[in-house]
């Protein structure tokens, strides 16, 4: 059974690597960031405390960007249906792709972001920018996959999927932009309600995900 | 035994002849009761003596605010149940309200930023209460072009019946996470409405516009219901006409 | 002496949108047994198949004598990712299935040798499906469902494919199978046909 | 009496915002049962045709 799931996950990190969903999604979140300086004017960026609220807005658009790849491709040419019949359980598969999904659009930019923060900012508090945005992404992923599997079902899909999970992220958004705007160095509750989010969503969403994934392959 | 119960009500044509007179009363009732409702709130209820005048507002904002919250808890319920036991009419059901739903948001959202203007000076603040009713307003939109974008597909209801889920999951910790916000970042100007600290002479003409406001959504939900029920039944019997 | 039985099937009804697509089928299969389903487009031969494996909701009775966990399933999407090469293909759903089958054996059978190191992108259609027939032998189950298993290939493959349901019939697997036309190649004594209407 | 009615409908100088509160309630509501009430009536229509035609 790891096995198995070690074998899928190789393939999915494979996948992402050699087309170009993981590396648009990474620059999709640099370039987003771009924006930024570029409207407000660069003096204006480090006094009005921009740069946090920036990073998320890139984080979120290009985890949503990711998001509609992520079973689409092995839903067209029948892999999801092969797994489902040849008696692979659906649990390792949904979450070999939230882990890649995650490693691909999540962690890359929790660890680029501090980086980004210093050049636009100069801020020296990066360890929370790292440690919301490592715990946020993976929200993010979770949540999405549920609404991902859903949106299998129409063609016209692209704008759908972005209105329907949007307000949904909203409260992972919420916290997460508090929890990385500390000034004292007590981690404070936002930290540990992202956890909460966090340990509920990594048992419920992927259930979810997997009601949803057999009823949408047939 | 109660699934038995549930399978007896579940038949369509039953449901059709159970609901009839359950919509007339509620129709009469809404029409008596929202009459007697709008002349005990705009003639003889007397004004706050805080808020004065604009009180008389709150009659038709709260009652739509509750309707609109126990709307969407009727879908996810009927959503829930229709993922346990698999009976097409409660995701029929589930699937008329969203549109009643969403107009009853849109009146909470635009009758109470026009009473936020006199009382707090602006229209809108981005408080706990608003910030969730305005992602109610987006979930209710979604779960609309959902239902429309599955027209033509074959699992549109198990895909609203699992996003209304995630939804309702979303709906508390929205509440929770905005009155969290709120505590950190803009302190005070919260509106609150405590069951007590209202008279009695300002509490009867609201629950009578609630109620009122109930009966009628349950009249337009079961009309909706009825026309749903019948559509289907002209497009499955495929009529040459 | 009689066979045992492995699969029965009665009165199967499946719906689609509220139109009922098929009635009342009902068939029962023996160890090496070959089932032929037989239809015109739209007569829901595809979703026959996939409410045996239980992927649709049906109404009536399938039952499976044995362990239907693994069912080697051929459908009209292959599974075929473009960027990998046959290869990598054989060797992923080998690890997947955990199967002691000798590749090399396969390949030789399907003669892949000659686009073994091609990614899938560039190969033919004929060819993309000989491979999928490979990972149906790496599965090693007793059952087979194959959608239209002859569509799209010349007459070599088609011997080529006839070839293998025998010798998997002969090993005591069964088979069933949805085509239009396409029977002359199977004489096989255990044939039944199975007419959707 | 004339005094009465006016102030009725002055509001203490809040005019404004409680009439139209109150137009934007009765508006949206008359549209989501206008609309509702002839959705039934059109599939009733319907009905009664295929089954006119059945006959």
């Amino acid at each position: 059974m790891f096995k198995v799931f070690i074998a899928i996950l190789q393939k999915d990190l494979r996948e992402n690597f050699l087309s170009n969903k993981a590396w648009f999604s990474i620059s999709f979140f640099m370039l987003s960031l771009l924006i930024f300086p570029l409207s407000f004017g660069k003096g204006n960026l480090e006094e009005q405390n921009i740069i946090i609220p920036a990073i998320w807005i890139a984080a979120l658009f290009s985890n949503l960007i990711a998001l509609e790849q992520m079973y689409k491709d092995d839903f067209k040419d029948g892999t999801l249906l092969y797994y489902s019949i040849n008696g692979i359980s659906m649990s390792i598969i949904v979450v070999a792709k939230c882990i890649s999904h995650w490693l691909f659009c999540g962690l890359p930019i929790a660890i680029i972001a501090p980086i980004c923060s210093y050049i636009f900012s100069g801020e020296s508090n990066n360890f929370y920018l790292f440690l919301t945005l490592f715990l946020g992404t993976a929200i993010l992923t979770l949540i999405g996959s549920p609404i991902s599997a859903i949106m299998l079902g129409i063609s016209a899909r692209g704008p759908m999927l972005t209105f329907i999970t949007l307000p949904f992220y909203l409260p992972t958004i919420i916290f997460g932009v508090m929890g990385s705007n500390v000034t004292n160095n007590n981690i404070n509750a936002e930290i540990y309600l992202l956890l909460a989010i966090l340990s509920l969503g990594i048992v419920i969403f992927p259930i979810l995900t997997i009601k949803i994934l057999r009823t949408v392959i047939n | 035994m109660l699934l038995k119960k549930i399978h007896r009500f579940a038949n369509p044509n039953k449901f059709l002849k159970v609901i009839y007179p359950f919509k007339k009363i509620s129709l009469y009732m809404a029409v008596f009761l929202l009459f007697i409702g709008l002349m005990d709130a705009l003639l003889f209820s007397p004004p706050d003596y805080q808020q004065s005048q604009t009180v008389r507002i709150m009659y038709i904002h709260v009652p739509s605010a509750w309707v609109s919250l126990l709307a969407y808890i009727m879908i996810f319920f009927f959503s829930l149940m229709y993922i346990i036991w698999k009976f097409p009419l409660f995701i029929l059901i589930a699937k008329e309200i969203p549109i009643i739903g969403i107009s009853f948001t849109l009146i909470t959202l635009v009758t109470g930023s026009l009473w936020g203007k006199p009382t707090w000076g602006t229209y809108w603040v981005w408080d706990a209460r608003l910030t969730s009713f305005l992602v109610l307003l987006f979930i209710y939109m979604g779960l609309i072009f959902l239902e429309k974008a599955f027209k033509f597909s074959n699992n549109g209801d198990i895909s609203f019946a699992y996003i209304s889920i995630i939804g309702a999951i979303n709906i508390p910790v929205i509440k929770f996470s905005v009155d969290w916000w709120n505590t950190l970042h803009q302190p005070a100007s919260v509106f609150r409405l405590d069951g007590p600290t209202i008279s009695a002479e300002m509490l009867i003409p609201l629950i009578i516009m609630s109620l009122g406001i109930l009966f009628l959504f349950f009249f337009l939900a079961l009309t909706n219901v009825e026309s749903a029920i019948q559509e289907k039944k002209i497009n499955s019997q495929n009529f040459r006409g | 002496m009689k066979n045992k039985l492995i699969l029965s099937v009665e009165k199967l009804q499946c719906k689609r949108n509220n139109f009922i697509l098929f009635n009342c089928i009902s068939f029962k299969v023996f160890e090496g047994g070959l089932v032929i389903i037989k239809g015109n487009n739209g007569t829901g031969k595809t979703s026959l198949l996939h409410s045996l494996c239980g992927l649709v909701s049906f109404e009536g009775k399938v039952n499976w004598k044995i362990e239907k966990k693994k069912i080697g399933y051929l459908g009209h999407h292959m599974g075929l990712k473009d960027y990998e090469t046959a290869e990598e293909f054989i060797a992923f759903w080998k690890k997947i299935y955990n199967s002691k089958v000798n590749s090399d054996k396969i390949i030789k059978f399907f003669s892949l040798d000659k686009f073994l190191y091609k990614p899938i992108g560039a190969l033919s259609f004929g060819q993309k499906k000989k491979l999928s027939f490979a990972r149906l032998l790496l599965l090693e189950s007793k059952i087979w469902l194959l959608d239209e298993p002859f569509s799209g290939m010349d007459n070599k493959n088609k011997k080529l494919i006839a070839d293998a349901i025998k010798r998997h019939i002969n090993k005591k697997g069964i088979t069933i199978l949805s085509t239009h036309d396409q029977t002359k190649l199977l004489n096989i004594h255990t044939k039944q046909e199975v007419r959707i209407v | 009496m004339l005094n009465k009615i006016i102030f009725f409908f002055e509001m203490d100088g809040y005019a404004f915002f409680i009439w139209s509160a109150y137009a934007f309630w009765f508006f949206l509501l008359t549209l989501l049962s206008i609309k509702v009430i002839s959705r039934k009536n059109s599939i009733e229509k319907k009905i009664k045709e295929l089954y006119l035609k059945e006959q």
